[in-house]
C-alpha cells in the first residue's frame, strides 16, 4: 500500500469554548475523490479550512505528501480551493482569474496565457478567456474556480459546497462534469456537501461526519448497504428503522423482537441489548410474502409517482407509530388505503448498534 | 439588476397616480430649492452688481483678474492635496481596523476613530488654531523638549488650512473605507494566499482593487465638501491666500455684491462638474 | 416689541444690551456685519421696517443717507454737547442740514505691539512696518479701508485726498506690509495673534486691540507714530422705515448715556473710545484707554478714506490683490 | 514579519488615533482654563467659561434653534427621501434613471453653492433670511442623502414582502405604514441620523439665510470674532458631550434591535 | 363535468419587446395540485403573476370561479401567494404574520389569534406562535408563509418555487407536508418548480413549459410515461433520445433507421420521416438480450452507484455520438469498459414527433 497522500492525525479544533472537531483522523489516497458529507454544523467546513491552511487546529497534525503541514501557510500548501462562493475577482477577466496563480509563482505573461486557456478548454470555457466573472452564469463561474484552483497543480483539491449555489438541474450536470475532469487531471479531490445524492454521484471514499465525529467512512456503495450506525442509515439515503430487542442468539442468528413481530437476523448479538433494523426501501417488499422476513401488515398511507419508481408510505397496523418507506416498481398497482403484508430478505436487514 | 423587473407592478387603474405621488414632493422640492436657485443664480451672475443690466464682466472679471483666478488655483491645490493625503492617511488606518484590530472591539475601535466627528465643525477649526499657534501645544512640545530653538510657524499657513482638513476627512474616509473593507467577503483573500500570494500581493492585486470603487466615492465626497468649504481656511489659513470659497463670501461680506458671488459660485460648480464626470461610473447608487 | 438692530460685533456683548432690554422690557435682536458694503446689502435684502437701528462708520452715514434709509435724529434729545468736539464729524453725518448720525465710539487704526518684543522707538515710525527687522512679526488688520489708509499716511498722502492715481503707490506700499506679515485678521484673529505672541506687531492695531487685553498681558501697547494714524469712529442711524422709532431712540439715547458709552467702550469684542466725554469709566479704564491723551491723538489723526463706488471696487480688488500675493 | 507587521500597525494606529484626537483633547482641556487665552500654560481647573455659556441667552437659544432646525428639516428630508425612494423602487417610471439622478445631484454640489443659489433666489423673490429659510436649505443638503440611503436598501426582498401584503388585502397606505416602514426602519433612522448629524454642523447655509435668530455654528462663529476666550471651548466641549451621549444612545438601541 | 376553477384563455404577455408567454390556455379543477414545471425563464412565475394579479397580461383573460378577474387587484382575488423568499414580515411575531390577512379584513384581535393558532397547528407550528421570523429554520418560515396564505381560506394557493431554498433532505420532507396539507384543506394549490422529481412527487395534474407555451399536460405518470414533446421528454426525467427516420411502415408498425440500427416500433408512421425515439434509463437493458428491440452494443463509459440503483452511462459502439442512460439494480456488476449489448422492450419505446 502507498503512502497515503494526506493524513490527519487525530485532530481536535475548538472555537473559543466550541469544540467543533473531536479527535478526527483520516487518510487521503492519491487520485481519489473523497466526500466529506455531513449535516449542517458537522464541522465540514472547519476540517476542510484545517487542509486548506486557513485554520490551525487546537490538537493534532496534518501530513501532506508524508511532510507535517500542521501550521504550514495556505501559499505554501500543495492544497488548493474551490470556495463555495467562487471567490472569482470581480475586477479581473476570467483569464487573469485563471492566471493568478501562476502570476504568483512569477509565471511570465504568455506561459501564463496559455496555461489558462488549457486550464479553461478543460473545463470547456476556452471561450470565456476574455470576459468578466459577472458575464458568466452560475455553473460557468463554478468552472472557472475550477479552473483556476486546477491550473497551478495541486496535488489536493479541496472544494467546499462547490454545487450548493447552483440549481437541481445544473448541480446534476455540473457533478458529471466535475467526477469527469477529475478522472482527466488525477488530482485528489476532497469535496464537502450535504447532499446525499451528491456524495453518491461523486465519491471513491464517503466519509460521513456528524458533531465534529467521523460516524463512517468507506466506498459509498459499503456506506449505502452496510452503514456503520443509525446516523449514517438515515443520512445517506433512507431507511426504516425498527427499534428491537435482542430475545434470544443460537448459531450465529439472532432473534430481534421489534413493534413489527419477532425478526431473525444474522448476527450473534448480546441478548436483552437494544438493537436498530435499517431497512432500505428498495428491500422492503408489500403485498404476498416474497421476503425471508415478515414485518406483519401495513396501510398504504401514500403513494407517489416518482418516474421510475414508486414511492409508498406505509403504516404498521401493529404499532402506528412505525412507518414503512418502500420504493416500489412503477408498475405497481398499490393503492393508498390498501392494507399489506410487510416483509423483506432477512440477508437485507442492516442491524445498527443503537 | 437581474430581478429588478420585478418591481414592474400592475396597479389597478386607480393606484397609477400613486407612483407621481409618491415621488412628486422630493422631485418638486429639488427643482424649487436646488434648480431653480440655480437658475436665479445663473441670471443674478449676468447683471452688474450697481444698477442692474445684463453684463458678462462678472465672468470676465475672474478670468482677467490674477488674484481672482488665483483663488481657483489656489482652491485646487489645496483640495487635491487634502484628498490625497486624506486618502493616504485613512487607507492604512481603516485597513488595520477592518483586518488587525479583532472582531469584538472593530466598532468600538471604529467609533473611537470617528468620534471628533460629532464635535462642531466651527470648534474643531478653532480648536486647531490652539494646537498649532505659537504658544500652541506642539510649538511649547517642541520647544519645551528641545526639538527646535524657535517655534515654528504652523497656525496661519496653508499647512494649518490643510491639516484642518485632512482631520475631518480622514475621519470620514476611515468610515468609508472600513465599511468597504468589511464588504469584500473573506473568500477573496482566502482565494489570493491560497494561490500564491503573500500579504502585499493580496493588498495590491486584489484588496486594493476591490476597494477601489469606494476610495472613489470617498475622494470625491472630499473633494467636494473640501472645495466648497469656507470656515477652515478662513479659520487656520491666516488669509495668506484666498481660496475660492473665502473669494464668494468676500464679495458678499464686503460688499454684497451677490451678482460677482454668484459668478464666481458658477465657476466653482463647474470645476465640481468636471471633477463628478471623471469619477462618475464610481458614484452610482444601486439598490441592494 | 423686539428692537432690531443691525451692528458691529461690540455692541453684541450682553453686558451692553441686558441693562437695555431689562429696562424696557424689550428684547434687542441684533445681526452683526462687517463693512459698509456688507451692511448696505443686509437692507436692501430686508423688507422694510425690518430694521431699526444701525452702526455705521461715521464716514459713511452720507451712503445711507443718499439711498433714503436713515431718519434724521433729534439732536435735543440727544447729548451732543458732551460728545469730543473733533469725532461730532459733522461733514459726515450732517447731510442737508439734518444730522442723520451720532458718533459713539472712535479710536485709531494705527501700530499695536508687544512692547516686551519690540523697540518701541520704532513704532514712532510706519517705515518699520516694511522693515526686516519686523519680517515675520508683523500681522495686518483684514479691513481694507483703514489699512489702505495707513498706506496713505505711509506715503505722504492724506486720506480724504485718495484718488484712482493714487492705487500704484498704495499698492507697492501694501504689498511690501504684505512681505513682512504672518497673516492677515480680522479682529479676532489678529488680536489673537499679538496677544498670544504669534505676532509683535499689528497694521491697523489701536487700543481696540490692546486695551482689552491689557489685564491679560499688560505688554501690548499701540502708538500714534509721527505720519499719524486712521481715526475710526462708528455713529449710530435710525431707520426711517422703522416701526419702533421711540424705542429705537431709546436705544440711542441709553447708548449715548454715560453708562451705555462705558459699556460700550470697555465692550468684550473691542474696546474703544467713547464718543462722550461723561462716559462713566474708571480710572482703570480711562488709563488703559489714554483718554486723557485724547486731545494730542486726535490732532494727529485722519478720517477713512472715503472713496466712491468706483474706487471702493478698486481698492477692495487692490486687497484681494495682496491677500493673494505670497 | 507577521509580528512586524502587527507592531508597525499598531503604532500606526496610535499616531492616527493621536492626530485624531489632538485637537479634541485641548479643546476640552482648556475649555477649563481659569484666565482668559485657551493655549499653554494651564492655568485651570475652573468651571467659568461653562459659566458664562449657560448663561449667554444667544448662545443657548441657538443651541434650541440648532435641534429645532435639525430635527425638522431631517424628518422633512427622510419623509420626502423615503416617499421617492419607495416610488422608484416598487414602480417602473418614465425616465426613472434621470429623475433619481436629479434627486441625487445635490450631493454633488458644495454647501455654499447650495446656499448661494437660495440666498439669490430668496432675495429675488423677497423671501425674508430667517430659520426657516435656512430649514429649507438643510432639507436640499439631506434629501439626497436620505433618498440614496433608503433606496439602496430596498431589494427585492422588500418588494415581495409588500406584494404578500398587498395580496392578502393590505390598501396601499397599510402597507405603507404597517409594512414598508417598519422593514425600512433602520434604513429610516440611518437616514434621519445622519440628517440630523449634517444640519447640526452645517454652518455656511445658516450663517447666509438666517438673520438673528440663528443655529449653533453661526453662533459659535460670532463668538469666535468677538475675541478668543475660552468660553469658545466651553461651547465646543459641550456640544461634543451632548453628541456622544446621543451616539451612545443611537449605538445601544441599534445594537439592541440586532440582537432581538 | 364541474366549471373549472380557474380558467386561463388565450394569455400572452409581453415585457417590452420580450414575448414571455404565448398563447397560454390553462384550465384548473377545484381542489387539484397543479404543478408548473419548466426551465429558467419559460414563463412559470409571470404565469402566476398572472394569477395572483400582480402582473396584467398584454392579451387574454383570466377567469377565476367563472368571474373575469384579469385586472382585479391581488387583494381582491380569491388567490394568495407564497413566495419562494417566503416574505414574512420580519417586525412581526408568526403569529402576527399569520394574523396579518384577517386583520385586513377587520377580524377582531381575538378570533384572529384563535384563527391564526389553528392554521399555525395545521402546519405543524403551534409552538411558535409568538417567535419572530428570523428565530426560525427554512423549513419552518416556510410553513408561517404557508399558514398565512391559508388563514384567509383562498380557493387558489399559488406557490413560487417555494422549496427552492431548501436542502434536499428538507425539501423531500416539506414535499411530504405540502402534500398532506392541500390533501387536508382541499384548497387548488399551483405550484410553480423546474424540479421534475417535485413535480412528480406532488402533482395530481402536471404543466410543463417551456419558452412561454404549453409543452405537455396530464396527469404525472401519463406526461412521464407518454411525453408529447421531445422536450418533455428529457425535461421530465431522463430519456435517451434516438433520432431516425422511418424507413417502412406495415399494420400498425413501422420500421425506423436509428444510428443504433433499425428498430420497430408500434405505430403507423409516414415512411420517410424524421422522428425521436426516446427511451426511459429504467426501461435499458445492458448485456444479454432481455429486450425484443436491440439496440446494438455499446462502451460502459460510467457508472455511478446511487444507493438504490445504479446509474450507467454508455456510448453506441455504432455512434459514438450516441450515449445511452440505463438505471441498472444496485446489485448489477457492470464496469467501466465493459462491452454490452444493450436492448429495451417495443412496448417502451415512446415515439416522438420531431
Ligand atoms: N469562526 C468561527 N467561530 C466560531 N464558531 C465557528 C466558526 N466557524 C464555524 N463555527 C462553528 O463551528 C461549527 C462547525 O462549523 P462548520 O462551518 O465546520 O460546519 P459545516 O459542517 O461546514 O456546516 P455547513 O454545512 O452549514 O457549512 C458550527 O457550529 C459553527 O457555528
Ligand atoms: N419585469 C420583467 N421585465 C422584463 N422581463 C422580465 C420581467 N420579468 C420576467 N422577465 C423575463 O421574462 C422571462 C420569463 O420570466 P419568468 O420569471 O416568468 O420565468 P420563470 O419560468 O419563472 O423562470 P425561473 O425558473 O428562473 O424563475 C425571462 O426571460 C425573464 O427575464
Ligand atoms: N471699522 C474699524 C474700527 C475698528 C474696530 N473694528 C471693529 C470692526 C467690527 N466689525
Ligand atoms: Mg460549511
Ligand atoms: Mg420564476
Amino acid at each position: 500500500m502507498t503512502a497515503p497522500l494526506v493524513d490527519i492525525r487525530a485532530v481536535s479544533h475548538r472555537f473559543g469554548q466550541l469544540a467543533v472537531l473531536k479527535n478526527v483522523s483520516l487518510r487521503i489516497e492519491p487520485g481519489s475523490y473523497t466526500i466529506l458529507l455531513g449535516p449542517s454544523g458537522s464541522g465540514k467546513t472547519t476540517l476542510l479550512s484545517i487542509l486548506g491552511g486557513f485554520v490551525t487546529p487546537s490538537e493534532g497534525k496534518v501530513f501532506i505528501r508524508g511532510e507535517d503541514c500542521t501550521t504550514v501557510a495556505p501559499a505554501r500548501r500543495p492544497t488548493t480551493t474551490v470556495f463555495q462562493d467562487y471567490a472569482l475577482f470581480p475586477h479581473m477577466s476570467v483569464g487573469g482569474n485563471v492566471g493568478f496563480g501562476l502570476r504568483m509563482q512569477g509565471v511570465d505573461g504568455a506561459t501564463r496565457a496559455a496555461k489558462a486557456r488549457e486550464a479553461l478548454a478543460l473545463v470547456g470555457l476556452a471561450s470565456a478567456f476574455d470576459k468578466k466573472p459577472h458575464q458568466l452564469s452560475g455553473g460557468q463561474r463554478q468552472r472557472v474556480a475550477l479552473a483556476r484552483a486546477l491550473v497551478i497543480e495541486p496535488a489536493v483539491l479541496l472544494l467546499d459546497e462547490p454545487l450548493g449555489a447552483l440549481d437541481l438541474k445544473l448541480r446534476r450536470q455540473m457533478q458529471d462534469e466535475l467526477k469527469a475532469i477529475q478522472k482527466r487531471v488525477g488530482t485528489a479531490f476532497i469535496h464537502v456537501t450535504h447532499d446525499q445524492e451528491e456524495a453518491m454521484a461523486l465519491a471513491d471514499h464517503c466519509v460521513v461526519m456528524n458533531d465534529g465525529r467521523i460516524e463512517d467512512e468507506g466506498p459509498p456503495e459499503r456506506v449505502y448497504a452496510r452503514p456503520a450506525t443509525r446516523f449514517s442509515a438515515t443520512f445517506m439515503g433512507e431507511s426504516t428503522i425498527l427499534a428491537g430487542r435482542v430475545a434470544e442468539t443460537r448459531d450465529r442468528t439472532s432473534t430481534v423482537t421489534t413493534p413489527a413481530g419477532p425478526v431473525l437476523v444474522r448476527s450473534a448479538l448480546p441478548v436483552g441489548s437494544a438493537v436498530a433494523l435499517a431497512i432500505r426501501p428498495e428491500h422492503l417488499m408489500l403485498g404476498g410474502t416474497a421476503g425471508t422476513a415478515s414485518l406483519g401488515m401495513a396501510k398504504v398511507s401514500d403513494v407517489v409517482f416518482q418516474g421510475s419508481f414508486k414511492r409508498v408510505l406505509a403504516v404498521s397496523v401493529e404499532d402506528p407509530s412505525l412507518q414503512f418507506i418502500a420504493k416500489l416498481p412503477a408498475s405497481a398497482t398499490v393503492q393508498p388505503g390498501d392494507t399489506l403484508a410487510v416483509s423483506c430478505d432477512t440477508d437485507q436487514i442492516i442491524v445498527l448498534a443503537d | 439588476m437581474s430581478s429588478n423587473g420585478n418591481s414592474g407592478n400592475a396597479l389597478p387603474r386607480a393606484g397609477r397616480a400613486l407612483p407621481w405621488a409618491l415621488v412628486t414632493p422630493a422631485l418638486g422640492w429639488t427643482l424649487l430649492f436646488f434648480v431653480l436657485p440655480f437658475i436665479a443664480m445663473g441670471f443674478s451672475s449676468l447683471t452688474a452688481h450697481e444698477g442692474g443690466g445684463f453684463t458678462l464682466s462678472n465672468y470676465s472679471q475672474f478670468f482677467t483678474n490674477p488674484s481672482y483666478w488665483q483663488a481657483m488655483v489656489n482652491s485646487l491645490q489645496v483640495t487635491a492635496i487634502v484628498t490625497l493625503l486624506s486618502v493616504l492617511l485613512a487607507y492604512p488606518f481603516a485597513w488595520i481596523l477592518a483586518e488587525q484590530v479583532p472582531e469584538r472591539w472593530q466598532r468600538l475601535a471604529l467609533m473611537l476613530a470617528v468620534l471628533p466627528f460629532w464635535t462642531s465643525y466651527v470648534v474643531r477649526s478653532y480648536s486647531w488654531l490652539l494646537v498649532l499657534a505659537q504658544n500652541g501645544v506642539i510649538n511649547r512640545a517642541l520647544t519645551g523638549s528641545g526639538l527646535v530653538a524657535e517655534p515654528l510657524q504652523l497656525a496661519n499657513t496653508r499647512l494649518a488650512t490643510v491639516t484642518g482638513f485632512v482631520h475631518f476627512f480622514v475621519m470620514l474616509l476611515t468610515l468609508t473605507i472600513f465599511a468597504n473593507l468589511k464588504q469584500l467577503s473573506p473568500s477573496y483573500r482566502k482565494a489570493a494566499a491560497d494561490l500564491g500570494a503573500g500579504p502585499v500581493r493580496t493588498f495590491l492585486h486584489v484588496i486594493l482593487p476591490l476597494t477601489l470603487p469606494g476610495i472613489m466615492v470617498g475622494a470625491f465626497l472630499t473633494f467636494v465638501l473640501c472645495i466648497g468649504d469656507y470656515i477652515t481656511p478662513q479659520i487656520l489659513g491666516g488669509n495668506n491666500e484666498l481660496l475660492m470659497p473665502q473669494l464668494v463670501m468676500m464679495q458678499i461680506g464686503r460688499r454684497g455684491d451677490f451678482p460677482l458671488a454668484s459668478a464666481l459660485s458658477i465657476i466653482l460648480m463647474a470645476v465640481v462638474t468636471v471633477a463628478y464626470l471623471a469619477c462618475a461610473r464610481w458614484l452610482k447608487i444601486e439598490r441592494a | 416689541a423686539d428692537l432690531n438692530a443691525l451692528i458691529w460685533c461690540d455692541h453684541s456683548d450682553p453686558a451692553l444690551l441686558q441693562p437695555f432690554e431689562e429696562a424696557n422690557n424689550v428684547k434687542v435682536n441684533v445681526k452683526e456685519f462687517e463693512g459698509t458694503g456688507a451692511g448696505l446689502a443686509i437692507v436692501e435684502q430686508s423688507q422694510p421696517g425690518d430694521w431699526d437701528v444701525m452702526v455705521i462708520d461715521s464716514i459713511d452715514v452720507p451712503r445711507g443717507v443718499e439711498k433714503g434709509l436713515f431718519e434724521p435724529l433729534p439732536e435735543d434729545k440727544l447729548p451732543f454737547a458732551d460728545l469730543f468736539p473733533q469725532v461730532k464729524m459733522d461733514g459726515s453725518t450732517v447731510v442737508g442740514g439734518k444730522r442723520y448720525g451720532i458718533t459713539e465710539k472712535f479710536g485709531y487704526n494705527t501700530i499695536g505691539f508687544n512692547k516686551t518684543k519690540v523697540d518701541p522707538a520704532d513704532m514712532q515710525s510706519l517705515a518699520s512696518l516694511t522693515s526686516d527687522k519686523y519680517k515675520g512679526k508683523v500681522a495686518i488688520y483684514d479691513y481694507y479701508l483703514p489699512v489702505i489708509g495707513m498706506a496713505a499716511l505711509a506715503i505722504g498722502k492724506k486720506t480724504a485726498d485718495l484718488t484712482e492715481a493714487d492705487l500704484p503707490a498704495l499698492k507697492d506700499e501694501l504689498l511690501k506690509m504684505k512681505a513682512n506679515a504672518k497673516l492677515v485678521g480680522e479682529v479676532t484673529a489678529s488680536q489673537t495673534a499679538l496677544a498670544t505672541g504669534e505676532v509683535d506687531i499689528l497694521v491697523g492695531g489701536g487700543e481696540w486691540v490692546t486695551a482689552g487685553l491689557a489685564k491679560e498681558n499688560p505688554a501690548l501697547d499701540f502708538s500714534i507714530p509721527k505720519e499719524g494714524a486712521v481715526l475710526w469712529s462708528q455713529s449710530l442711524a435710525m431707520f426711517k422705515a422703522s416701526k419702533n422709532k421711540d424705542l429705537a431712540l431709546k436705544f440711542i439715547q441709553y447708548i449715548m448715556s454715560p453708562e451705555g458709552q462705558a459699556r460700550l467702550a470697555t465692550s468684550s469684542c473691542y474696546w474703544g473710545m467713547p464718543a462722550n466725554t461723561k462716559a462713566a469709566l474708571t480710572d482703570d479704564q480711562k488709563k488703559v484707554l489714554r483718554f486723557d491723551e485724547q486731545p494730542g491723538f486726535l490732532a494727529r489723526a485722519q478720517a477713512y478714506p472715503a472713496p466712491n463706488a468706483d474706487l471702493d471696487k478698486k481698492m477692495q480688488d487692490m486687497w484681494t490683490e495682496m491677500l493673494q500675493a505670497k | 514579519m507577521r509580528q512586524l507587521v502587527r507592531v508597525v500597525s499598531w503604532l500606526y494606529a496610535l499616531a492616527v488615533y493621536g492626530f485624531i484626537f489632538l485637537p479634541v483633547v485641548v479643546l476640552v482641556l482648556f475649555s477649563l482654563q481659569a484666565t482668559s487665552f485657551p493655549i499653554p500654560p494651564f492655568t485651570g481647573p475652573s468651571l467659568r467659561w461653562y459659566d458664562a455659556v449657560l448663561s449667554d441667552v444667544r448662545l443657548t437659544s441657538a443651541l434650541v434653534n440648532s435641534l429645532l432646525v435639525a430635527s425638522i428639516s431631517s424628518a422633512a428630508a427622510v419623509t420626502l427621501g423615503f416617499l421617492s425612494a419607495w416610488g422608484f423602487a416598487r414602480f417602473v417610471l418614465p425616465g426613472s434613471g434621470l429623475l433619481r439622478g436629479l434627486i441625487t445631484l445635490p450631493l454633488t454640489v458644495s454647501y455654499l453653492i447650495i446656499g448661494m443659489g437660495l440666498l439669490v433666489l430668496f432675495n429675488w423673490a423677497g423671501v425674508p433670511k430667517s430659520l426657516l429659510a435656512a430649514g429649507i436649505g438643510h432639507v436640499v443638503i439631506n434629501l439626497p442623502l436620505c433618498f440614496a440611503i433608503i433606496y439602496s436598501q430596498m431589494g427585492d426582498h422588500q418588494i415581495n414582502i409588500e406584494r404578500a401584503a398587498r395580496d392578502l388585502g393590505a390598501p396601499e397606505w397599510k402597507v405603507l405604514l404597517l409594512i414598508t416602514v417598519p422593514v425600512m426602519a433602520p434604513a429610516i433612522f440611518a437616514g434621519f441620523f445622519l440628517s440630523m448629524t449634517f444640519s447640526w454642523d452645517e454652518f455656511v447655509i445658516s450663517f447666509l439665510l438666517t438673520r438673528f435668530d440663528t443655529t449653533l455654528p453661526v453662533e459659535i462663529w460670532n463668538l469666535l470674532r468677538s475675541g478668543l476666550n475660552p468660553k469658545t471651548n466651553a461651547v465646543g466641549s459641550l456640544v461634543f458631550a451632548v453628541s456622544i451621549v446621543l451616539v451612545v444612545l443611537f449605538e445601544l438601541t441599534l445594537l439592541r434591535r440586532r440582537k432581538t
